[in-house]
């Protein structure tokens, strides 16, 4: 952070995602190298703490341009889905993604097969700045005479990423010091210069303005199309605008899979989750 | 196998050669821990040594000359011992240097001033097998120590004895005598334990050595593991009637700490207890405690670092010149009305005659001769005049 | 801001040209004055401080950096000067010969983990290759268990209290208490000779320098960042697919290595090396330098760890035991008032370089 | 047999001193996460304590039972002294309150050098534990007993305290977060206070405790500083049981590792036993997870 | 019951919150909107006592507390729920709930009941070390312990974030009710703008630190407030 005398403008520049211009293009755009059709495959995924069982024999299947919402009560299990497909915590079963079993790997080898996550609470460097957290996330595959180098300029993706998540102007910045909000789309950017082709997104746009979901489900959309995408989000209005298939989850278990219209329509959805009232939501 | 102590030549640029005696004081330096875990022991030797130095300069100094002391703080670090001896002589300049505790601050030492020629005066009891031209062994050796407490022990018919002691090398070098003496002297060894220097723990060694029945302890153990032994001693009910002990290391000012009623009957071997009864004595004690308090006591490495300052002036006058090699070359014979008797400096090993003293300690935590040795005893470091001493060194 | 401005930014940044400064300034002052001003003995001095000076570099980068908050560096620093002292022994005992201490205290047989060292070459590769090892595995083991802060500090404290003891107790083959000393010849030249205590302090100097350099790079290289991102936040670079064990062991070893090769000249420089300056109490002593001079600055541990031992050793000769009064209180207010250490009240006045340089751990991790 | 018993004693004894020393640490490190290296010394003020009121009452008898309570409130007001100074502004950078400790420590280490003298002192135990009570071949020293039942009555008042009542819990919530605590209307401040009062005054006890089996120094608590910290550690932080069953395990190993061997080899046996332990389990016996990144 | 004037604060040397007149009448809702990084937690803590104000004052009915630390605050009737889902991870739920009944005897036993009644999901958990909770749960119990300090004004950081719908419903429903019975003021930072500016008195916007809009809540002021924050 530079010098900033006690009067200025707090560094709140207020993000001004650009999820349209020329860096999603060059970030997101169609790569063609990428024409393998990656999918993810659980089945019969369990996890237990102590006696608990947090997460009992789910199957879920989730392929590349088809963004799934994974929904259900809070302490459904969904996070800890994620967890265990990242190696956070240990499962049994079985979670396949590009013909790799993942679960028994460690979490940075998970990592290097190119599966990404965010934390359903912001977790950045927050003593590095903006730019040094994107580059570091970019970074997972330099070998050791890159890694031993002072990093000269800014690489492109990241560069990209800063502008795609409009964090540009806070680049200098220390993260310990940026707001909620700011801190997640720092995630995102970190997520998208990691280079996922698996991403696990646990409740993106919690504290997001309404403008900023919107930018946000775009940019969920385009990556989608490249890549497999699961995100969790509680926000029933951002996820009719954005998912393409849901899946439900209710202790533990999977409750019920479809489109939009299915799992909102679903007796048993409406019942533990959606509440009564769901259709008149307050945002509608 | 005499320890191979030829430093090289000394140089020129540095040594003793910066002492000045053209005004009328010169300077001497006392190197003990003031600060650290050794602060216990050594601060109480540095008194001593300010009492003889401030008796020496109330009647007319030495060759005339007042004494003026540079003090440094060894800090209780070998290293450290080694550094402020450097200093000391290289940049203050001072004749001599009095100080030293523990084998380790000793060893540090002993190559600056051998290859600075200058004169260390250490004042403690030690595991001998050591001779330095530049240094001067006020404290006994094993034959006046450890030898005479064995055959104290072996005439009151001790047939057998349990060695326990600190680990490190004065215990280890002891024990390693003392098994020797055994074996020629047909006393079974029935165990030897070492604590870390600190230890504070002692139930498993007292179990070791209550099993092990032995006809008496001989302690080696250094600092405060002594008063955690005893204390650990007397409470699992052991004392001087079951199994005496005998002990190397403690002296009058380590019994208020481990607490009278803990070794009261107890047995040491010194050379010099503050119940001597001799006039030079009676004036030392008055003058100490007159200069500290009436609580203090004196023990034998303050007694022996006294008489270290004394020898070193009774050396400078028969030789009528500071200069290392002027002394050196005067050392041979020179004696001083210690407080513990007449001592004596051998020009040969560096080291004094002293007579050996066994004592019992009493109600009053003051040690009192139990036995003597017949007159000073000539000091042999090597113990080369000890037929069961051989292959020892 | 593109790439290229950025460069011409580094390259002309008060940073670097700073820093370039500083280290020509530092040469100058270690090469050419030093010597002409100090007596013979003050030199000898500064060149113990300086091998000190090479453990706080170590620790900068392994404590200011990466967060870990090692109390042993005594072990590698008693690696490093015990192999170097075993070296020196064997020597000036001629070929075959035995160590003074060995006849006198043990069986008079050199142990076979000795005989290494009677070669000049392998006591050198030892010297960094020992304590790399050791620092290696036992850094390897414990950080992907993911034991780390308070943890990490008080384990690394429990192996300087055994590697002290250990070192007590094998009385016959290091010592004992005694430690080695009395070391005639470091490479065949005369210890005692001015001249070569000389040569020693200009080596000292010269290494220390390299360390600082070398440091320097690690500090800004990408390598450098990732410590902080580790120190910070473990877990989540995990999920990045790094593996943090490997970059804290990395740390971990070069500060081991910085610290054996001072402890290696620490013992012709000094000429002694006993288990009282490889404990928990020397270990801690070491933090002590980096702390007030500013553990996450390049020359802070450097400066600070110099200064201490200055003050330790000129104080302690005006006021004889009245320096740990003086030594406590400067650490208390310097560690309690000015986290950043004294560096940080220069930066305090020049912040405008700070993006090179992240700020000090103050968000440690807590031991939850 | 007897003497597997008596070194099984010997064991339980050391570890309850262990125990002891590190109890106040299992509050103050393990609870509010400050390294506090003066933990030692603060021993050493109630071991001083012991002596002065031996001094003062001159029954030996009375005295022991004086200085227990005195020694609790002088390490206590040590401790609340350094938290009012130094640690309240640390809390958020753990590590270095080790640092500013040690300082803490070399001083009042050359303090009590400087107002109770170089050499060491002592405190005579009363004559009702003086000797061994005799249960067959074993002979189990009274003083050990005593200190074990010392250890005992803190621990249980201690994890009473901690588990069961509202200071208990105000103590954990101000350690896990101090801002939520505020303002969930606890005091931090006062909370903080009390709890480094309480563990230094545990301390202070132990100290008192300890007169009963050495000798009073200034550096009396520098020979347990290591060890209590690697009990509380082993133990996993912030938890009474782990400490108590790490201290016990401690106590033991030395012990029976003593017997078979020396006292230097068994303490770096029970240094690699414990690097090993925390291998197997890295966050020490006892721990409560939690699932944020940190 | 809460009056803030011309508070500025921010964190060491920068600036974040400038020159905020708020004020929450006895019994009334105001909410604050703005975009992430506006400074809207930053003026939260500041009201709670957890930042220092640098000018400007902090009236709590009759009481100046602008110096108050955030305890005595709270005693004084003010509970906070922060964002992020806080709460003390190794103490367990039901202790989290217990570490603020404590200082309200009975009456603190009886609150809990309450708010348990309110969260009843949280029932099976108590147990539960609350760090292992998920999100949701968290936050579930972060907003009980706020309610069971029995406040007088309700400080609220964007409660609903990573609750599940229905839930929300209900907590929405919980303070409405809680305000109808009694004299609750509440004080609403929330993405949501809905909910939020039509139980409003007053709704404000913030932009960089500074109030850039305010104006009277109410069901037909949404479409404004939309407005006020798309600029
Ligand atoms: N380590 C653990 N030990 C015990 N229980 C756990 C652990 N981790 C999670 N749980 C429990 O597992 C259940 C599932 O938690 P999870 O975080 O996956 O829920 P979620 O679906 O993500 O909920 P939310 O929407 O609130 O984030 C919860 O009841 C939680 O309390
Ligand atoms: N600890 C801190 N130190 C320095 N600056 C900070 C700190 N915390 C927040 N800031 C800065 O203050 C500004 C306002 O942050 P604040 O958290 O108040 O925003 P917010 O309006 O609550 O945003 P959100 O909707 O994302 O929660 C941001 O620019 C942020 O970078
Ligand atoms: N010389 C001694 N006692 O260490
Ligand atoms: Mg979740
Ligand atoms: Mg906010």
């Amino acid at each position: 952070m530079t010098d900033l005398p006690t009067t200025t403008e707090p560094a709140a520049i207020e993000p001004e995602p650009d999820t349209t211009g020329p860096a999603a293009e060059a970030l997101l755009g169609t790569d063609t190298s990428r024409f393998r059709h990656d999918y993810l495959e659980v089945r019969g995924l369990r996890v237990t703490f102590g006696g608990f069982v947090a997460v009992r024999d789910v199957d879920l299947t989730v392929t590349q341009g088809d963004l799934r919402f994974l929904i259900g009560p809070n302490g459904a299990g969904k996070t800890t889905l994620i967890d265990a497909i990242t190696g956070l915590v240990g499962a049994t079963g079985s979670a396949r993604f590009g013909g790799t079993e993942l679960l028994g790997r460690g979490t940075h080898r998970i990592a290097r097969d190119g599966v990404g996550r965010t934390f359903q609470t912001a977790s950045v460097f927050e003593e590095l700045t903006v730019l040094q957290n994107l580059d570091i996330a970019a970074g997972a595959r330099r070998g050791p005479s890159t890694l031993l180098r002072r990093r000269r300029g800014t690489p492109e993706a990241v560069e990209q990423a800063l502008e795609l998540v409009g964090l540009g102007a806070l680049r200098d910045t220390t993260a310990g010091v940026l707001a909620h909000g700011q801190k997640q789309w720092l995630e995102i950017g970190m997520l998208l210069v990691q280079d996922a082709h698996l991403m696990l997104l646990d409740e993106p746009v919690a504290g997001m303005t309404q403008a900023e979901r919107e930018a946000t489900g775009e940019l969920l959309r385009r990556i989608g199309s490249q890549r497999v995408v699961v995100v969790v989000e509680h926000d029933m209005e951002f996820l009719r605008s954005y998912a393409d298939s849901v899946t439900v989850m209710h202790q533990g278990r999977v409750l019920a899979e479809g489109t939009v219209a299915e799992v909102q329509n679903d007796p048993a959805v409406v019942e533990v989750y959606l509440g009564a009232t769901h259709t008149d939501d307050e945002e509608a | 196998a005499q320890v191979d102590t030829a430093g090289g030549e000394p140089s020129e640029a540095t040594g003793a050669g910066c002492v000045d005696t053209s005004g009328d004081t010169v300077k001497i330096g006392f190197l003990n821990s003031l600060s650290g875990t050794m602060a216990i022991s050594e601060q109480t030797v540095h008194d001593s040594l300010q009492l003889a130095a401030s008796e020496i300069n109330a009647d007319g100094g030495v060759l005339g000359k007042e004494l003026e002391i540079v003090t440094e703080d060894g800090q209780s670090e070998p290293t450290v011992f080694a550094e402020k001896a450097t200093k000391l002589i290289t940049s203050d300049c001072v004749a001599a240097v009095f100080g030293g505790w523990t084998s380790a601050s000793r060893k540090a030492m002993l190559p600056v001033f051998e290859s600075q020629d200058s004169l260390l005066f250490y004042p403690v009891q030690y595991e001998g097998l050591e001779s330095s031209p530049n240094i001067f062994y006020t404290g006994a050796t094993t034959n006046q120590q450890i030898v005479p407490g064995l055959d104290y022990l072996a005439e009151q018919g001790v047939e057998s004895l349990f060695l326990v002691g600190s680990d490190y090398v004065f215990p280890r070098t002891a024990n390693k005598i003392i098994n020797a003496y055994a074996e020629a002297h047909g006393i079974e060894v029935l165990g030897e334990e070492y604590a870390p220097l600190g230890h504070t723990d002692f139930s498993t060694i007292v179990n070791k050595v209550r099993s092990a029945d032995a006809d008496a302890v001989f302690n080696t153990l250094n600092g405060d593991s002594n008063v955690a032994f005893f204390k650990e001693y007397s409470n699992a009910g052991l004392g001087p009637d079951d199994m005496p002990v005998l002990s190397v290391s403690i002296a009058e000012e380590e019994i208020g700490g481990i607490g009278v009623e803990n070794v009261e009957g107890q047995l040491t071997a010194w050379n010099y207890y503050q119940t001597v009864d001799t006039p030079e004595n009676a004036a030392f004690v008055e003058a100490f405690q007159a200069e500290y308090g009436a609580d203090r006591v004196t023990s034998d490495p303050m007694e022996a670092a006294y008489d270290s300052l004394y020898l070193w002036k009774g050396m400078v006058e028969k030789a009528e010149s500071f200069d290392v090699a002027d002394v050196q070359e005067a050392a041979d014979g020179v004696s001083f009305d210690a407080p513990e008797g007449t001592v004596t400096v051998n020009g040969d090993n560096h080291h004094i005659a002293k007579t050996a003293l066994i004592g019992r300690i009493g109600d009053d935590g003051l040690i009192y001769t139990e036995w003597s040795s017949d007159g000073p005893i000539e000091p042999d470091p090597f113990l080369e005049g000890y037929d069961w001493a051989e292959g020892l060194s | 801001m593109t790439g290229m401005t950025d460069r011409l930014h580094t390259l002309l940044a008060p940073g670097r040209t700073r820093a370039l400064a500083g280290f020509a300034l530092a040469a100058v002052l270690l090469f050419a004055v030093a010597p002409v001003l100090l007596s013979p003995f003050r030199l000898s001095l500064l060149a113990k401080f300086l091998c000190l000076a090479m453990v706080a570099v170590g620790i900068g980068l392994a404590w200011g950096r990466g967060g870990l908050l090692t109390l042993g560096q005594g072990v590698y620093f008693g690696l490093g000067a015990y192999l170097m002292a075993m070296h020196l022994k064997l020597a000036d005992a001629g070929p075959g010969g035995v160590p003074d201490f060995m006849s006198l205290y043990g069986t008079g047989e050199v142990p076979w983990w000795w005989e290494p060292m009677r070669s000049p070459a392998a006591t050198v590769l030892l010297i960094v290759l020992v304590p790399a090892a050791l620092a290696g595995l036992l850094g390897w083991a414990v950080f992907t268990r993911r034991v780390r802060g308070a943890y990490f500090a008080i384990l690394s404290q429990a192996l300087a209290a055994a590697f002290a003891i250990l070192l007590i107790g094998q009385q016959q083959t290091t010592g004992g208490t005694n430690g080695l000393n009395g070391f005639r010849a470091f490479f065949g030249y005369d210890l005692t000779d001015p001249v070569n205590q000389r040569m020693l302090y200009l080596i000292a100097a010269g290494v220390l320098l390299l360390m600082v350099l070398v440091a320097r790079q690690l500090m800004v290289s990408r390598f450098g960042e990732l410590l902080v991102a580790v120190r910070d936040a473990e877990d989540r670079v995990r999920f990045l697919g790094y593996n943090p064990a490997a970059v804290k062991t990395v740390a971990y070893v070069v500060a081991a290595v910085m610290a054996a090769v001072g402890g290696a000249l620490f013992v012709p420089i000094v000429g002694i090396i006993s288990p009282a300056d490889v404990g928990v109490v020397p270990s801690i002593g070491f933090l002590v330098g980096v702390a007030i001079g500013g553990r996450a600055t390049l020359l802070g541990p450097v400066l600070g760890s110099i200064a201490v031992s200055w003050a330790q050793t000129s104080i302690s000769e005006q006021f004889p035991s009245g320096w740990i009064y003086f030594q406590g209180a400067l650490f208390i207010v310097v560690i309690a008032f000015l986290p950043g250490g004294l560096a940080s009240l220069v930066r305090r006045r020049r912040r405008r370089d700070s993006a090179a340089s992240p700020p000090a751990p103050e968000l440690e991790e807590r031991p939850a | 047999m007897d003497i597997l018993l008596s070194q099984l004693f010997a064991g339980l004894s050391l570890g309850s001193v262990l125990l002891l020393a590190a109890l106040g640490l299992a509050l103050t490190f393990g609870q509010m996460g400050v390294i506090n290296m003066a933990h030692g010394e603060f021993m050493m003020a109630g071991a001083y304590t012991a002596f002065v009121v031996q001094g003062v009452i001159g029954s030996a008898g009375i005295s022991l039972l004086v200085a227990l309570p005195l020694g609790f409130v002088v390490g206590g007001l040590l401790g609340l002294l350094l938290e009012a100074t130094l640690i309240h502004r640390m809390y958020h950078r753990p590590l270095d309150t080790l640092l500013v400790t040690w300082g803490v420590a070399l001083v009042l280490q050359q303090v009590a050098r400087d107002v109770f003298g170089a050499p060491n002192v002592d405190v005579t135990a009363p004559e009702w534990l003086s000797g061994a009570v005799t249960i067959g071949d074993v002979t189990l020293p009274k003083t050990r007993l005593f200190i074990l039942t010392v250890a005992i009555v803190c621990v249980a008042t201690l994890s009473i305290a901690l588990k069961a009542t509202p200071l208990g819990r105000r103590i954990r919530a101000v350690v896990q977060n101090r801002d939520l605590a505020e303002t969930s209307g606890v005091s931090s401040r006062g909370t903080d206070r009390l709890t480094f009062f309480i563990g230094s005054g545990l301390a202070g006890i132990a100290g008192v405790a300890l007169t009963l089996l050495g000798s009073i120094g200034p550096t009396l608590g520098t020979s347990y500083i290591v060890d209590a910290f690697l009990v509380v550690v082993a133990g996993g932080i912030g938890q009474i049981k782990g400490t108590v069953i790490a201290a016990t395990a401690l106590g033991l190993m030395q012990a029976f590792f003593e017997y078979s061997t020396t006292a230097s080899v068994a303490k770096v046996l029970v240094f690699v036993v414990i690097v090993a332990f925390l291998q197997v389990r890295p966050q020490g016996l006892v721990t409560v997870r939690t699932r944020s990144l940190v | 019951m809460l009056e803030l004037t011309g508070v500025s604060t921010g964190y060491g040397r920068t600036a974040v919150v400038h020159d905020v007149d708020l004020t929450v009448p006895d019994g009334a809702l105001t909410a604050v909107l703005g975009h992430n990084g506006a400074g809207k937690t930053t003026l939260l803590r500041a009201v709670l006592g957890l930042l220092p104000v640098r000018s400007g004052t902090v009236l709590l009915g009759d009481d100046d507390v602008t110096r108050w630390p955030p305890h005595r605050r709270v005693r004084r009737g003010v509970a906070y729920v922060p964002q992020g889902q806080q709460s003390f991870g190794q103490l367990t739920a039901r202790e989290n709930l217990q570490v603020v009944a404590d200082a309200y005897g009975a009456e603190g036993r009886r609150r809990t009941a309450e708010a348990l009644d309110l969260f009843p999901a949280l029932g099976p958990l108590l147990g539960r070390p609350a760090g292992l909770l998920s999100g949701g749960q968290r936050q579930q119990l972060a907003i009980a312990r706020a309610l069971v300090t029995g406040p007088r004004l309700l400080v609220l950081d964007e409660p609903t974030e990573g609750i599940q719908p229905n839930v929300v419903q209900e907590i929405y429903a919980a303070v409405t009710a809680l305000r109808s019975d009694g004299d609750l003021s509440v004080l609403l930072v929330e993405q949501h703008i809905g909910y939020a500016v039509q139980h409003a008195a007053e709704y404000l916007v913030m932009t960089s630190g500074r109030i850039t809009h305010r104006a009277p809540g109410g069901a037909t002021a949404v479409a404004e407030a939309r407005e006020a924050m798309a600029l």
